[in-house]
Parts: C-alpha cells; structure tokens; sequence
C-alpha cells in the first residue's frame, strides 16, 4: 500500500520537507509508522496525528491511499 | 455561517458589516451579537516580538472551524456565525481571529463565541512562528492540559 | 475606560475603532477584545415591536455604568472599557448596546465583558416602553430572581 | 426637612408626574415616604428605591436634601 504524509510547522523543521510519498507500505498504525520515520532521530517534542484531516490516535491502522499528518500541538487563535 | 482562511490583513469591522448585512440581512430577530477579536501582541512571555508567520494545514482547518461553528449553531440555535483566521506574516496589532456570533439573547451568543474560540485554539491545525529578540520560534500552547494523542 | 449614554443612533464599529485609536494608542500589548451588541428585535415574547422608548435616570446611569466597568477594569486587569448605551426613541436593528474590554488575554476579556454586561441589566437604571401591536407597554425583567428592594 | 423625589418608567405614569419637592417632612425612611405618597393607590408592581442616586433598602432613613427615586426593576442593555 501507498500513503502520502504531511508534516507541519516544527516537525516540518525536523523532518526538512513538507510531505512524501511512502511506497511499498505494510499494514501499520500511524504510531508505527512515525517510528519507523524517525528512529534515527532523538525527538523529545509532543506529536499530533491527523489521517485523511481528522484527528486519531496512535493506534489507528493505516489504509492504502491514506493522507497522513504529524504536527505539534496546534496554536491558532 | 461563514468561514474564511485569508492570507492578507482583514477589517474586523467591514467584516462583520458585509456578514450581517449579506447573509443575515440584517434580520431584525437579532437581539445579540458576541464577538472575540484577537490581535497580534508585540510581546509574548518575556520576549519582544516583531512579527510572526502562522502556518496552517489547508483543508484539516476549514473542515475542523466548520466543524466547530456548526456546533455551536445548533448547540445554541444561532442566527448567524463567522469566524475569520488569518494565516502567513503578521505585524504587531494585525487581526488574528474574529469569531462573531448572532442570537435572539445574549446567552447564547456569548457562550456561543466563547466555546467556538475554546475549540479553535484546541483543534484547528493552526501554528504559530514568533520572530523575536532572541530568534525564531515556535509558539507553544500555553494550556498545558491541551489535547495530545501522545507525549514522545 | 469610556461611558456613553447617547439619544442618537450609534455606529458600533466605528465607535470601536475610535476607542481604540484615540484611548488606547492601538496598544501592542492587546491580545484580546471581547464585544457584545445588543440591537433591538422586532418581537418579544408574543408581541410585534416596532418602536421602542427607553428612558433612564440621568446621573444615577452614568455613576453605575462607571462603577461597573471599572470594577471589571480592576478585577480583570483590563487595558480598556467602553460602554456605550442608547436612550430615546429606537426602531428595529437599532444598536441599543455597545460593550467592549481589551486585555492581554482571551480569557479577562470575554470575562469582563460578560461581567459588565449582567451588572449592567440589573443595575444601571433604564428602562424599555414598547411600541406593539397589541398597545404600548413597560417591557418586565426576564429573570424572576432579579434584584428588588421589596414587592409591594 | 425638605427632599426631591423623582419617579421612572411606569412608577412615573402612575404618579402622573416626573419629579416632585416635599417640604415640612418628619424624619422617616424612604419605605414609609413611598407608602405616604401612595396611600390612596391600590398597587401591585415593584418599585426599587434610590438615595442620591445609589440603591437602598426601605429602611433607609431620609436626611434633609436627599435626591430620593422611586423606579421598577431596570430592563435596560
């Protein structure tokens, strides 16, 4: 399966991109899957994810053609 | 109701005027309006700042505000809502947000704006970069009870 | 902080605008305004209102509108308080009330608005004749638990 | 003692007038001053009572000059 993932605002700086495209994707939830995309790195900051524009928590399970987004905690307003 | 995202400096004022005036005609069933406008401070903590960029996730918001504003609408069986959130570079004093809410009685447009706001600064996928006197940075929410699906 | 009792039609927006440019500089340091506008309804209750007179007690008005915002002022730590409160003949959608606070934060704004506002219908002495169609008549306190000093 | 009396809103109708002086008055309180002004009525409505301008109780005890104000409960806002 096949899932495109957005990063905003500080993991955006992290990330050093805005989105991707990832291929060739198991079944994963979305907790795993940012593991998978920063276990090379030390990230002590809070992450919010979003699938298809509506909040979920970690343990949600991906879906082929999933639009995925990591982001911290918002401060609109 | 009426949501806007706008990338340019807006009249709260001339806003609100166009918003009664075109989608609510002025209806003379209105007894309350409640309105919140947030501005941009040239301070925040200990840090002067001079501007500030506001990022946004396109579509997640609009879809959360109007979210949000429906709620309320049939929560308090409002008249009318508006809610206007400005995104890109900002100058000190610029409009941020106005959130405006039109009902027979006061009650309910003021709980009304009141929770709408609550929920905007809680949910909608806006984010804040503060250019100050020591830097770049990231705003961080100042509610530290806000909503997080986990604490890495 | 600014109390106004006007016999005139008022426009709110350009009286926030003038406040805020004149009394408070444009100040930096707002974050935050909260406004209410009472305008008023062509219906109450059972009635059809096309006009209304309302009348207060000239002094008395003004030393409790004055008490009232600057309790808040205080309690709120408020940068500004505006009042603006229309007497005389009224007809539909006419604004009839007009309060705004500014602060550095959301929360002792919308606070003190709200604050300002329930003090100031069951304190400062005005009072609401209505023009209907079934006759003219003295509008009644909505809430049974309003202050009174007896019933006779 | 000498006092000014004023009357709002439907207390005014009432009375049939705005404002009235009385003269060669005994010390009372503003409760037995309304009850005086109004022994011949028959009324059945509210009135809150004002001293110079700020709220009192009925038993609130007249002083030569006062600004005394006989109203309804307030609907204004």
């Amino acid at each position: 399966m096949k899932v495109q993932v957005k990063y905003f605002a500080n993991i955006k700086d992290l990330m050093g991109k805005d989105t991707e495209d990832i291929k060739d994707m198991n079944s994963i939830t979305v907790g795993e899957l940012w593991l998978n995309l920063t276990k090379d790195m030390d990230i002590q900051i809070k992450v919010l994810y979003a699938v298809n524009q509506v909040y979920v928590s970690k343990d949600y399970k991906l879906n082929d053609g999933d639009e995925i987004a990591f982001f911290p905690p918002v401060t609109g307003g | 109701m009426k949501i806007e995202i706008i990338d340019d400096k807006f009249d709260p004022w001339q806003s609100l005027v166009d918003y009664k005036k075109n989608e609510l005609q002025n209806d003379p069933k209105i007894g309350a309006s409640s309105i919140f406008l947030g501005t941009m401070r040239d301070f925040n903590e200990d840090y002067d700042v001079d501007a500030m960029h506001l990022e946004h996730y396109p579509g997640m918001t609009e879809k959360y505000l109007e979210n949000i504003v429906q709620t309320a609408i049939k929560k308090y069986k409002l008249i009318g809502g508006l809610v206007i959130h400005r995104v890109g570079l900002l100058e000190p004093t610029d409009p941020i947000v106005l959130v405006a809410t039109w009902s027979d009685h006061r009650d309910s447009s003021f709980s009304a704006t009141r929770d709408i706001m609550e929920s905007l600064k809680s949910e909608a996928p806006f984010w804040k970069k503060e250019s100050t006197d020591k830097g770049f940075r990231w705003v961080q929410p100042v509610d530290k009870t806000e909503s997080s699906n986990e604490i890495q």
